[in-house]
């Protein structure tokens, strides 16, 4: 009865030789609103930014695949286009100009005019603006969805839901948006708010306005969508209405491919459960998309501890947040003794030490050799490799650095040229050997590892696991890995807490079930 | 390596300029100049701004950008000599007072003017150069209002405060080349020895720790933050290191020119060093020793045989425009580079 | 309250330093006012120029001295061209429109380019600009391009001289209409040139472009997100405000009646921008309020420094280079400043975004 | 398209204007002598002004520059007779582009023809 109004057909994209999407196929009617899930790295986002016509697309060689808008085969160079064609994209980060009000907002670089006799030289840049008629056509958007916004307040005066309604207003008062793309339109709204978001959303679709919905959030899905479409490693798991599944259905589409080839974690240490090496209270952290908030959390002597989480529910913000790299507030406690906050330097003496996530950002100096990016943090904290200069000058002892790289150049089998070699033209995985390399260099009792496989190949991520468990139990240091693999995790950890929207989920034993895991991370872990 | 990548590694302007240098020198026996002398008069002005030039180091290593606010240590400098005259000290003991004073107040003066660097974080180099303006205006006060009481240095008749120029004829001048008893040979030894023993403490420097931690800063100061550095520290002593390195600097230049240039002298001297160390090969945030010396060779070397080449052909002086052009060009090519911020 | 002695402090420091000063400097009152209005009448247009590139976000346009430049270009022609009295000025300011314009795009996509540090860069090019300006007028002029008036040159034949008599057309503007009150000389016919700039600036804020480099202005990705082509709206802004400096600087001059060939320029961008900042402006707001009163009070210093100084100091001397510090100083401060206050509200907005939502979760846990 | 033209509409407006400005303000040099020949002369001083403008005097067997502005003008020269009787007269004239306008003060009293001639600057 209704119209198809986007078909995705045989869709495929693939970055180089990395595939991000194989063979998708949905459509959407006039009107439907379809729930997107996916772990991190499923396809969403690229899948979105195909749609959307992403210059990213174009400039990586296209996709493969069809794409009808209204029975019409499209293929947008860039978002104007697709713009052009009714499909309208609400993008996570906020993409309002922060001085202007609302209204001015909604009607950005579509602003009525008034005529004026200077158009005939210089175009419309020259036509006065028609406030009155601004106003109306924002209040009217507004209306649309059903709010009661002010629209004369200016974006930075506003709370936060309420900029993300005039964002989906800003979409929807196009005359010719037929279809709206929300990415993670919940993420930054109190569930309260997040329900005005799904009546708004409903209301919309009864107006014949089609909907694709990204969120974590299973339990929002079954409660706003038509219909679901479970992506996993760029494949099309399932499609189907919401009214025949449910949320472990979901959450098993979602995470439950190696479920068979579970290789348990043997653990033969001896670990103190009474023996608490690091303990976070009440502790935020102002890291932008990976909020910690009010999180509680006690680390164990000589374990390895996993944080597993959904993208942007706070699992990265920790370490950050106890290194000192990002805003903190509330207590650390490392072996009993407070740490104090955004201090960088105060952990490190303490012996925590941190390998980021953002290796080529924060784990490197690029332009600097193996050697010198091993001993960096030693020199400046512990004060090796230093000789002294008269006692006044403490210079760096070359020969002592140089020894100690090539040390760990064989011990975590590195492939590079020489210690003296430039880090930046090192692999991904052998940069994050030097990475690892200068936290053993510290020999520190408690290490942080964030994403310690991303961006490297198949090969180096077990090698990289290995080298983290080997030392775990060599040298009895505490690790607390990080990582958006809930598998890796399972293959070293001993425990593993599940982060979602800035807390701590629930605490799970390595051997748990990787379902539990999984709905832990969707947020639906706890109401069974 | 191929050879466009060469290029790329140099350059295009300091391909440019170095050839058109060397095409200057290749003319000069056509024009009937004098090659050797020309070389002499390069190598001299070399002497003079080489540390001017180096003073720049530390604070482009430490990312706090270039030191447009470089008159600010060149005062210290000017308080170093004028407090040395003052004081009577003549010959090489002068000299080494005047540079002692010009480090005290390069010290008080970096470290201020550091502080307010650090509150200006992202905007350096505007601020720097008009904290530099405004230094030059106030000690234009201080000139005028210091009890300075030396013959040598006030207005022989009436008129208070100091002269415009002092000569240091009586004192240090050229006691680089006087201390080595080398009085008849033009080449300047003395500044480039002093010039080497400076560059090789500065490079000394940043492979100590606290060098290091400085350069962590200013290579990537996520990685210093997450090594412990102590970020605003390292800057502020950058900046005290690059003020005292343009104290030193300018007393240097004294004593080679023979003058103490004072009022509105400083007003544009970060200019052409930072000019010079640009057309060296250094960019916003890197800055090497050997920037240094290719970059002033080849900017004073423009600057000494711009005006006899082209006088020799069209018989116009025009070095002040094209030193205007080359310097500013050159800033503005490295301050549009892509990827530099 | 509080906030706006915060936002003001710089106007407030300067009045008091003023009214502390003024007695002191043993000035007239109609003499002085007599002096503002004559200044107020030769600075506020160039002022003004500044106004739309901190608009686009662009700060503070160091770049008018590339306008001041094509004005004094088209001054020289008209000069030699003997055309003098009102109609001189006028064509000297169509003349100065495609020097202007050119240049304007020149510095836009130079500062296309330097995205995050346009001021330096400004600053730098107008120092370039300069060195091809001295490159065109002194070598260039009686050489390659063509002056009649021998009497324009440098006695070598070629060069124009340091200084250029506008006896022909100065105060053509002023002397147009002119008012007399109180001993007071008014030059009406500048003041409304100068009241038209500003009902253009009002005006032209609420255009289409205008709206687009408030956008552009405030979230450049945004802006570019939603269709507005960026690079083309800021050289726009460079462009207009170049325009519009040409004219400032050729009121500027008649009212002189003398140019410096060299040198009257140079110091344009500095002092309008001192003036602009001491009005309580700062690089990414800046109001026609601002520029009038930054004028009025930037030239009470300016008259009041010198003899304050020789009254209080015994040295005019002192006073002058006082002045010359607080408008260097003046520009630093605010620099710093408005760097320092961006960095405070962003840590300010960043807190109180935490705060609502952890008050957002304490309400769901009581709800 | 229509905006095209609308420029080249405007251009031209903006060059005519500019021709009225530079005609109307180009500044003239006017030479006058006042200097007879034979016994037709009549010594006389003469006082003058172009335009309404300042007046100047010429005495008899002696040269004046004025510098006017514009192309229209109007000079008016007056003088005493013998009989100490004062004569005025006013004569338009024109000036034209990079000439010197050189004016005959005598050939005006005696009301002679051709009182005006234009010199070419050299270039």
């Amino acid at each position: 009865m209704e119209e198809k109004l986007l078909e995705i057909k045989n869709l495929s994209k693939s970055f180089g030789e990395n595939t991000v999407l194989k063979d998708i196929n949905f459509h959407i009617k006039e009107g439907e609103i379809i729930g997107l899930v996916g772990e991190n790295g499923a396809g969403k986002s690229t899948l979105m930014k195909i749609i959307f016509g992403m210059s990213v697309i174009k400039d990586t060689g296209g996709y493969k695949g069809e794409i009808k808008v209204n029975g019409k085969v499209v293929n947008f160079s860039n978002p104007f286009e697709a713009l052009e064609e009714g499909i309208g994209m609400v993008h996570q980060e906020f993409s309002l100009i922060p001085g202007f009000k609302a209204s001015e907002n909604i009607v950005l670089n579509r602003e009525s005019t008034k005529k004026s006799f200077l158009e005939n030289f210089f175009g419309e840049g020259v036509t006065r603006l028609d406030v009155d008629a601004n106003t109306n056509r924002s209040e009217k958007a507004i209306d649309k969805l059903g709010l009661k916004i002010n629209s004369e307040e200016v974006i930075t005066n506003m709370p936060v839901a309420h900029m993300q309604f005039i964002e989906i207003a800003r979409e929807i008062e196009r005359e010719k948006t037929k279809l709206l793309i929300l990415d993670e339109p919940t993420a930054v709204l109190t569930e309260k708010e997040s329900e005005i978001l799904i009546e708004t959303i409903k209301k919309l679709s009864k107006k014949g306005i089609s909907i694709i919905f990204i969120t974590h959030r299973l339990d929002e899905i079954i409660e706003a969508c038509d219909k679901v479409v479970v992506l996993r490693d760029g494949l099309m798991i399932k499609s189907i209405p919401t009214s025949e599944t449910n949320v472990e259905e979901i959450t098993q589409w979602m995470i439950g491919r190696k479920v068979e080839s579970n290789k348990e974690k043997t653990s033969d240490k001896e670990i103190d459960e009474e023996n608490i090496i690091l303990e976070l209270k009440n502790f935020n952290v102002d890291m932008p998309g990976e909020r910690v908030k009010n999180l509680n959390l006690k680390v164990r002597k000589g374990e390895i501890l996993g944080l597993a989480g959904m993208a942007g529910q706070g699992k990265i913000g920790i370490a950050n947040g106890v290194m000192g790299l990002y805003l903190s507030s509330g207590e650390v406690k490392f072996k009993g003794e407070d740490i104090k906050t955004n201090l960088p330097a105060e952990p490190l003496k303490k012996g925590m030490f941190f390998v980021s996530e953002d290796r080529k950002g924060v784990g490197l100096i690029l332009d600097e050799s193996i050697a010198m990016n091993i001993a960096y943090p030693s020199i400046q904290i512990k004060k090796q490799f230093l000789k002294s200069f008269g006692k006044v000058f403490n210079y760096r002892d070359i020969k002592e650095i140089t020894n100690n790289a090539n040390d760990y150049l064989k011990k975590l089998k590195i492939k590079c040229m020489s210690s003296e070699q430039r880090v930046a033209e090192l692999s991904g995985g052998n940069q994050q050997k030097v990475c690892l390399a200068k936290a053993f260099t510290m020999d520190p009792e408690l290490m942080f590892v964030s994403e310690p496989t991303r961006g490297i190949d198949v090969g180096a991520k077990k090698l990289v696991l290995d080298i983290l468990e080997k030392y775990n139990k060599e040298n009895k240091t505490t690790i607390i890995i990080t990582s958006s693999e809930v598998e890796e995790l399972r293959m070293i950890c001993d425990r593993i807490a599940v982060v979602n929207e800035g807390k701590v989920a629930a605490i799970l034993p390595a051997t748990a079930d990787i379902i539990e895991i999984g709905k832990h991370m969707v947020g639906v872990g706890g109401d069974k | 390596m191929n050879v466009k990548a060469h290029i790329n590694k140099l350059g295009w302007p300091r391909i440019i300029i170095g050839l058109f240098l060397a095409s200057m020198y290749i003319s000069c026996p056509f024009l009937g100049l004098d090659l050797k002398a020309a070389l002499n008069d390069t190598f001299i002005r070399f002497g003079m701004n080489a540390v001017l030039v180096l003073s720049l180091v530390p604070m482009i290593q430490a990312g706090t950008g270039l030191n447009f606010g470089m008159p600010l240590g060149v005062e210290a400098g000017l308080l170093g000599a004028t407090i040395s005259i003052e004081l009577g000290a003549k010959g090489f003991n002068g000299f080494l007072v005047a540079i002692l004073f010009a480090i005290i107040f390069g010290i008080i003066f970096g470290w201020i003017y550091g502080l307010i660097l650090n509150k200006a974080k992202g905007g350096e180099m505007m601020i720097a150069t008009y904290v530099g303006f405004s230094s030059v205006a106030l000690m234009c006060i201080m000139w005028l209002i210091l009890p300075f009481k030396s013959q040598d240095m006030i207005w022989a008749y009436g008129g208070s405060g100091l002269r415009t120029t002092i000569s240091v004829e009586n004192y240090w001048y050229r006691i680089l080349e006087k201390v080595l008893n080398l009085k008849n040979i033009n080449f300047p030894i003395g500044e480039v020895i002093i010039f080497i023993i400076f560059a090789f403490i500065i490079s000394m420097f940043f492979k100590t720790k606290s060098g290091l931690a400085m350069k962590a800063v200013g290579t990537n100061e996520k990685f210093a933050k997450a090594t412990g550095i102590n970020i605003e520290k390292e800057r502020i002593k950058s900046v005290v290191l690059s003020s005292m390195l343009a104290a030193i600097g300018i007393v240097i230049y004294q004593q080679s020119f023979g003058f103490v240039q004072l009022y509105l002298a400083p007003f544009y001297m970060a200019f052409p060093a930072i000019a010079a160390i640009l057309i060296g090969g250094a960019s916003v945030k890197k800055a090497t020793i050997l920037n240094v010396v290719i970059g002033t060779f080849l900017f004073q070397g423009i600057l000494t045989m711009t005006p006899s080449v082209v006088n020799g052909i069209i018989k116009t002086d025009m070095s002040e425009t094209i030193r205007i052009i080359v310097s500013n060009g050159m800033i503005l090519y490295a301050l549009t580079r892509k990827g530099e911020l | 309250m509080k906030k706006n002695l915060i936002n003001n402090i710089v106007p407030i420091l300067i009045l008091t330093l003023i009214a502390l000063v003024f007695p002191l400097s043993g000035l007239r009152v109609i003499p002085t006012i007599q002096e503002i209005v004559l200044r107020l009448s030769r600075n506020l247009f160039l002022v003004l120029s500044l106004l739309i590139p901190i608009v686009a976000g662009m700060g503070l346009n160091f770049g008018i001295v590339l306008g001041a430049m094509a004005g004094q270009i088209a001054l020289i022609f008209i000069t030699d061209w003997h055309i003098i009295g009102i109609q001189g000025i006028f064509l000297a300011t169509i003349i100065s429109i495609p020097f202007s314009v050119l240049l304007g795009i020149l510095a836009g996509k130079i500062l296309n380019k330097a995205k995050g540090r346009e001021m330096i860069t400004s600053m730098i090019l107008g120092f370039f600009i300069n060195g091809v300006y001295q490159l065109v007028v002194l070598y260039g002029m009686g050489n390659i391009i063509h002056i009649t008036d021998k009497k324009l040159l440098l006695s070598r034949g070629y060069g124009v001289r340091n200084a250029v008599d506008l006896i022909n057309v100065r105060r053509g503007l002023d002397s147009l209409i002119n008012l007399k009150i109180y001993n007071v000389e008014i030059p009406i016919f500048t003041l409304l040139i100068i009241a038209g700039l500003g009902f253009f600036t009002i005006w032209f804020r609420k255009t289409k472009l205008g709206q687009d480099m408030r956008a552009v202005g405030q979230d450049m990705e945004v802006a570019r997100s939603s269709g507005i082509n960026v690079p083309k709206t800021r050289v726009l802004a460079i462009v207009i405000s170049t325009v519009l400096a040409g004219f400032g600087q050729i009121i500027y001059l008649q009212n002189i009646g003398t140019m410096n060939t060299y040198n009257s320029h140079e110091q344009i961008g500095m002092f309008s921008i001192a003036a602009l900042l001491v009005g309580g402006a700062s690089s990414s707001k800046a109001t026609i309020f601002n520029a009038i009163s930054g004028v009025i009070l930037f030239h009470m210093l300016f008259i009041v420094s010198p003899n304050a100084g020789k009254n209080i100091m015994g040295s005019a001397e002192i006073g002058e280079y006082f002045r010359v510090f607080i408008s260097y100083g003046i520009v630093a401060l605010t620099l710093v400043l408005h760097q320092w206050r961006r960095k405070k509200e962003k840590e300010y907005k960043r807190k109180k975004e935490m705060e609502a939502i952890m008050k957002g979760e304490l309400n769901e846990k009581s709800i | 398209m229509k905006k095209v033209f609308n420029w080249i509409f405007l251009l031209i407006f903006v060059l005519i204007l500019s021709a009225i400005f530079f005609f109307t303000g180009k500044q003239h040099k006017v030479l006058l002598t006042n200097k007879g020949k034979g016994e037709n002369a009549i010594k006389t001083n003469v006082v003058y002004s172009i335009d309404n403008l300042k007046t100047k005097k010429i005495r008899y067997g002696k040269k004046s520059a004025y510098y006017i502005k514009g192309i229209n003008h109007v000079i008016e020269i007056s003088y005493k007779t013998e009989d100490k009787k004062e004569v005025k007269i006013e004569k338009e004239f024109k000036a034209k582009i990079s000439t010197i306008e050189q004016i005959d003060v005598q050939k005006i009293i005696r009301n002679e023809k051709d009182w005006i001639t234009y010199k070419k600057l050299n270039k």
